[in-house]
């Protein structure tokens, strides 16, 4: 039955990339791997109540590491794109086994110090990175023989999509996950009931990263182009503002609040221009005053309103 | 002076006091006696709001001040000496005393409370610049109990301010105490120890899982043989209407 | 030599802005133990309202109007972070939220701020005249543009205000008593609320006065924030978060960090942008209580 | 009882600063015992929890769990060993169900990594399915089960500490330690809780615990252990202490009292 869901879900998901065309589809893939990447997010803040700033910095590794490695130094693709998520899984561990130590907020200042370094290093890399202009020009090989264009490729990241959700769910509805919640409502407590909090901290940072970093290689191929300013810090902002105002530590949070956040502006922009930022402001902080548990939650008490019966 | 009627409260999700009621006249000295875990401290943060009252009315000197926050009891009168001293160890005694007296408005009362408590406690005097932290216990004790007469209260809470003092120790704070009573402060102190209870109060309120189990005078108090087993909960409660 | 001693005034000039900076996190972060991102944009925003004030102004000398632009960014700054305190932190305090729920909703505000900015001001760069004009000023062996001199002068005498503040003045002690015990200082009849309301106007103004400051060097520019709230929160972790000396001797490593690189190490020059998240890391790893420890409670 | 103590305190020291907390402390706990850890405030009961519990570290002396040295251990390979515990306040995790907070507690017997639960390996189920199933009987215990998909931060205080015990059961401990149960109790939930507290060492685990309610204590306790200036002062049977004039002293204050009176002008 489930199982039955998910296949719906991704052939429905697969039939409206066939159906967009043109300016819509390269929205529509953007919007996809927003999603991937709130999705990872949302469940190192929002499940683990890690508060890190790498996310981008890590996409970046992905897109950056396929591009280089297949590109530039001309490595089949299975293995470029191999070797770019190994490199965000080692670096993103390397980053978490000294900074999960810090306490509270001091992580996310030294994953902010970490995705400047990085933007500085992909800024100064000269030819192999492109510098300030980044990289473009390349395509997508075949892969095992298949050509993935158009909406094809708008298929590769609906399976993105289904995946990063697949491992998500799985384990926040293991031991694993219950012991991510735990840790983030109360470490001390966490511990004392047996839960080894500096491992499943590092665990939960490496693994969500290198997901982070698989939605960035995909991203890479969406407009066949890569550049810095994609991995600032502003778009790691417009994620969390995402899972703020979606829900926290809901995937369905999660992706409600990426849909919304993304179209937005193709919606507001020609009402009230850049304002709609200053509103995305306002909603953030909104939410935190009012509804701290998101439009998720909104929705659930109307669901409970309509039909209590059905939630017992 | 001080009125509290049914006060409950607590941390988290239980209540600690169940509906404490206790009363200090003018100028009395009352102490609050229990075996620790009793609940007292929960009342003294209870009565000086620095813990959030559920239910009860808290009355001082006759004014309704159940909705008042800390500072503004402080600057009513009301002060309390907390559990532990809570003095702040890296500013020197001199500062400690100050920050006591921020309720306090204008300069010169502000030079005759520190001349009061200097004089209370002339040790204080000595060690003006010296860093608080840097002092022993009862020191420390008499700095917690100077800083809270700063704000020229007109009642003062006491805490446990006698644990862990050498007998010494003890006898001067409790002559201060005694000087203090005479001169009109009231007083409500909180005690373990039935001895140095009734040697600086004239009544006791003994309270018990949160609540009240008995009220009498400190002489009744002294005579009665089974003090020792109400504080071990092996005498039947007796009931307090 | 000379080289030296001109680099010497220039990143002396700029330790001085990252230590506004990291002070004005720190008036925050201490009696409220909330980080406040938004100071870089309060500091952009103090550019442009200074020179909003002087543009609107004749041409500035600092006898006159400019003190007048000082007075402004002070005064609208400081009710601008008495009333972000109020509408967003004090509800939040209030209903016993986690420390993050400030945090994040401070990121809230930053976006306002930001964006708001490019909404009244444009987005290009408004050139910020400096007080004394463009005119190099040479003191004994230093020598520099009379701005840097002048962001000098200001921010040590800010640091002494301060410092006298925090160290001599009854209020000063209670905001430092409140970070010690919040309970205890409560219990001395401080306003709590009215503490973290002065925190937050404080810390806004100092942010604002570092932005106007900076603002003849870089433009007002609805950019400049985010990198001083940067290189502001790297001098404070450098400092140590618990003493006002701290976040100045944090700037100023930072920024000889910075320069001295810059000049003398031999690699190309946008690799030195990568120092202070360098230093960042390196001190968040090494010493995260920084170099000046805070005061201990017992 | 068994020979050889599941709990060996020896020599326990706890400085701060210049302020000795506990001092030269010894003492056992045998497998399936009840021991009580007792005393005036400022007594040092709470440092030796602490200490216990593996959330100090001792500054001399050494305690060890089944002969194994647990001082200075992380807090979570004690509880690993064995060593489960509940807290003063109640901490339940908010925002997670009554079930979930106790599956947290069966945490330390869980062997699925994060790869095999990505893998889907079937034991994880399996696991998982005992895991909530013994949850389950534990929530039956401790009379819990009208709560069980229940938010923790709805559940009464006396409901909260049952939780807490439940948590704690979870790990299938061999030492339970309890911080102070009935504290903030109703008198009827403390009658329950001793019956609980009763079976569950009769079922061989042992339980540790710092209480000040002497009604509930007393009968409960098959040895207290008697703390005064984080020193031991006595250590007995329950009737025995109470009447031991070096225990009254230390709460009353009697002798301290005639001791001041005795002292030269102050």
């Amino acid at each position: 039955m489930r199982a039955l869901l998910w296949l719906a879900s991704i052939i429905a998901a697969s039939l409206l990339a066939f159906m967009l065309g043109g300016y819509a589809t390269d929205v529509y893939r953007k919007m996809l791997v927003w999603i991937a990447l709130a999705l990872s997010y949302n469940f190192l803040f929002g499940v683990a109540g890690q508060i890190a700033f790498s996310q981008f910095a890590f996409a970046g590794v992905g897109a950056y590491g396929v591009v280089i490695l297949a590109h530039k130094l001309g490595l089949p693709f299975g293995v470029a794109l191999a070797g770019a998520i190994a490199l965000c899984s080692l670096l993103a561990f390397i980053v978490a086994v000294p900074s999960t130590r810090l306490e509270g907020f001091y992580l996310a200042l030294a994953t902010l110090a970490f995705a400047q370094l990085f933007l500085v290093v992909v800024n100064e890399g000269g030819d192999l990175t492109g510098g300030t202009g980044g990289i473009a020009g390349y395509r997508l090989p075949d892969v095992f023989g298949y050509t993935l264009r158009g909406p094809w490729y708008t298929v590769v990241l609906v399976l993105l999509v289904a995946l990063t959700l697949h491992i998500l769910l799985r384990l926040e509805r293991s031991s694993f996950g219950r012991a991510c919640r735990a840790i983030k409502d109360n470490p001390a407590v966490a511990a004392a009931m047996g839960i080894d909090v500096r491992r499943t901290k590092v665990i939960t940072f490496t693994l969500t990263s290198t997901l982070a970093g698989l939605a960035g290689a995909a991203y890479a191929y969406v407009d066949n182009v890569i550049n810095p300013p994609v991995f600032g810090l502003d778009n790691i902002f417009l994620l969390l503002f995402m899972i703020i105002v979606g829900g926290m530590g809901r995937p369905a949070g999660a992706m409600l609040g990426a849909v919304l956040l993304y179209l937005a502006p193709f919606v507001l922009e020609p009402i009230v221009g850049h304002a709609y930022l200053v509103l995305f402001g306002v909603l953030v902080v909104l939410a935190i005053l009012f509804q701290p548990k998101g439009l998720i939650g909104l929705i659930d008490r109307l669901v409970d309103r309509l039909g209590p019966e059905q939630r017992a | 002076m001080l009125e509290a009627e049914r006060i409950s409260g607590g941390y988290g999700g239980g209540d600690v006091l169940h509906g404490v009621s206790i009363r200090v006249g003018n100028g009395e000295a009352v102490a609050l006696l229990g075996p620790n875990g009793a609940g007292k401290s929960t009342l003294m943060a209870a009565l000086t709001a620095t813990l959030p009252r559920r239910s009860g009315v808290l009355r001082l000197a006759g004014h309704d001040v159940s909705a008042a926050p800390s500072h503004a009891l402080v600057a009513s009168g009301l002060a309390l000496v907390p559990e532990g001293r809570q003095i702040f160890a890296p500013f020197s005694v001199r500062d400690n005393l100050r920050l006591g007296a921020m309720a306090l408005a204008g300069r010169s009362s502000l030079a005759e409370r520190f001349e009061h408590v200097y004089a209370l406690f002339p040790r204080l005097a000595q060690r003006a610049d010296q860093r608080a932290g840097a002092m022993s216990g009862g020191e420390q004790q008499m700095l917690a109990i100077g800083r809270a007469l700063m704000s020229r209260p007109t009642i003062l809470l006491l805490d446990e301010p006698f644990l862990g003092l050498a007998p010494k120790i003890i006898d001067e704070i409790l002559t201060a105490l005694a000087l203090l009573r005479r001169d009109g402060l009231t007083l409500l102190l909180v005690e373990q120890k039935l001895p140095i209870a009734l040697s600086a109060t004239t009544r006791a309120y003994v309270m018990l899982k949160g609540e009240i189990v008995l009220e009498a005078g400190c002489e009744a108090l002294a005579r009665r043989s089974d003090i020792h087993d109400l504080y071990f909960s092996l005498a039947a409660q007796p009931a307090q209407k | 030599m000379d080289d030296f001693l001109e680099l010497t005034v220039s990143a002396m000039a700029s330790g001085c802005i990252y230590g506004l900076m990291a002070l004005a996190y720190l008036i925050v972060l201490r009696p409220t133990s909330i980080i406040n991102f938004a100071i870089g944009e309060w500091s952009a925003t103090g550019a442009f309202v200074g020179v909003g004030m002087l543009s609107t102004l004749a041409w500035p000398r600092f006898e006159g109007p400019y003190i007048l632009a000082i007075v402004a960014v002070v005064v609208v700054l400081g009710l601008l972070g008495w009333a972000v305190e109020r509408l967003t932190v004090r509800p939040l305090i209030r209903r016993g939220a986690a420390v993050t729920s400030p945090i994040l909703a401070l990121l809230g505000v930053l976006v306002i701020f930001r964006e708001s900015l490019t909404l009244i001001y444009g987005a290009d760069p408004l050139p910020s005249p400096p007080p004394f004009g463009f005119k190099r000023i040479e003191i004994g062996a230093f020598a520099g543009a009379s701005q840097q001199f002048f962001i000098i002068a200001v921010t040590l005498s800010l640091f002494a205000l301060v410092w006298l503040f925090f160290e001599r003045t009854v209020w000063g002690r209670a905001f430092e008593a409140v970070a010690l015990n919040r309970r205890a200082a409560a219990l001395m009849g401080i306003n709590l609320g009215r503490v973290t309301a002065l925190a937050f106007a404080g810390g806004a103004a100092v942010a604002g006065l570092a932005g106007l400051l900076m603002s003849p060097m870089t433009s007002a520019h609805y950019m400049m924030g985010l990198p001083l709230a940067i290189q502001g929160f790297t001098a404070l972790v450098i400092g140590g978060v618990g003493r006002v000396e701290g976040a100045l001797l944090g700037g100023l490593i930072l920024a000889f960090v910075e320069q001295l690189g810059a000049r003398y190490l031999p690699i190309p020059s946008g690799l030195t942008l990568a120092f202070p998240f360098a230093l960042l890391i390196l001190f968040l790893l090494l010493r995260p209580t920084g170099l000046i420890a805070p005061r201990e409670a017992r | 009882m068994t020979t050889a103590p599941l709990i060996k305190v020896e020599g326990l020291t706890k400085r701060f600063g210049g302020l000795v907390a506990v001092e030269d402390l010894s003492f056992d706990v045998e497998s399936g015992e009840i021991l009580a850890l007792i005393g005036p405030n400022g007594a040092g009961k709470t440092t030796t929890f602490n200490l216990i519990a593996g959330v100090l570290v001792p500054s001399a002396g050494h305690i060890a769990l089944d002969g194994q040295r647990i001082d200075g251990m992380p807090v979570h390979r004690i509880a690993g060993l064995g060593m489960m515990r509940t807290f003063q306040h109640n901490m339940p995790f908010a925002g997670m169900s009554l079930t979930a907070n106790v599956l947290i507690g069966s945490h330390r017997k869980l062997r699925a990594s994060v790869l095999d639960i990505l893998a889907g390996r079937s034991f994880v189920r399996d696991e998982e399915t005992q895991a909530r199933q013994r949850a389950g009987e534990l929530i039956d215990f401790v009379g819990l089960n009208a709560y069980r998909g229940a938010d923790v931060t709805t559940l009464s205080f006396g409901e909260g500490r049952l939780l807490e015990i439940a948590r704690a059961l979870a790990g299938s401990p061999r030492v339970i330690l309890l911080d102070e149960p009935a504290a903030g109790l109703t008198t009827a939930e403390i009658s329950r809780l001793s019956a609980m507290i009763r079976r569950i060492a009769a079922d061989g685990v042992s339980v540790l615990l710092v209480e000040h309610d002497m009604h509930f204590l007393l009968p409960l306790a098959h040895r207290v252990v008697v703390l005064n200036f984080g020193r031991k002062i006595a250590e007995g049977g329950s009737r025995d202490i109470v009447r031991d004039p070096a225990v009254k002293e230390a709460y009353l204050g009697e002798a301290a009292g005639a001791l001041r009176e005795g002292a030269p002008d102050a």
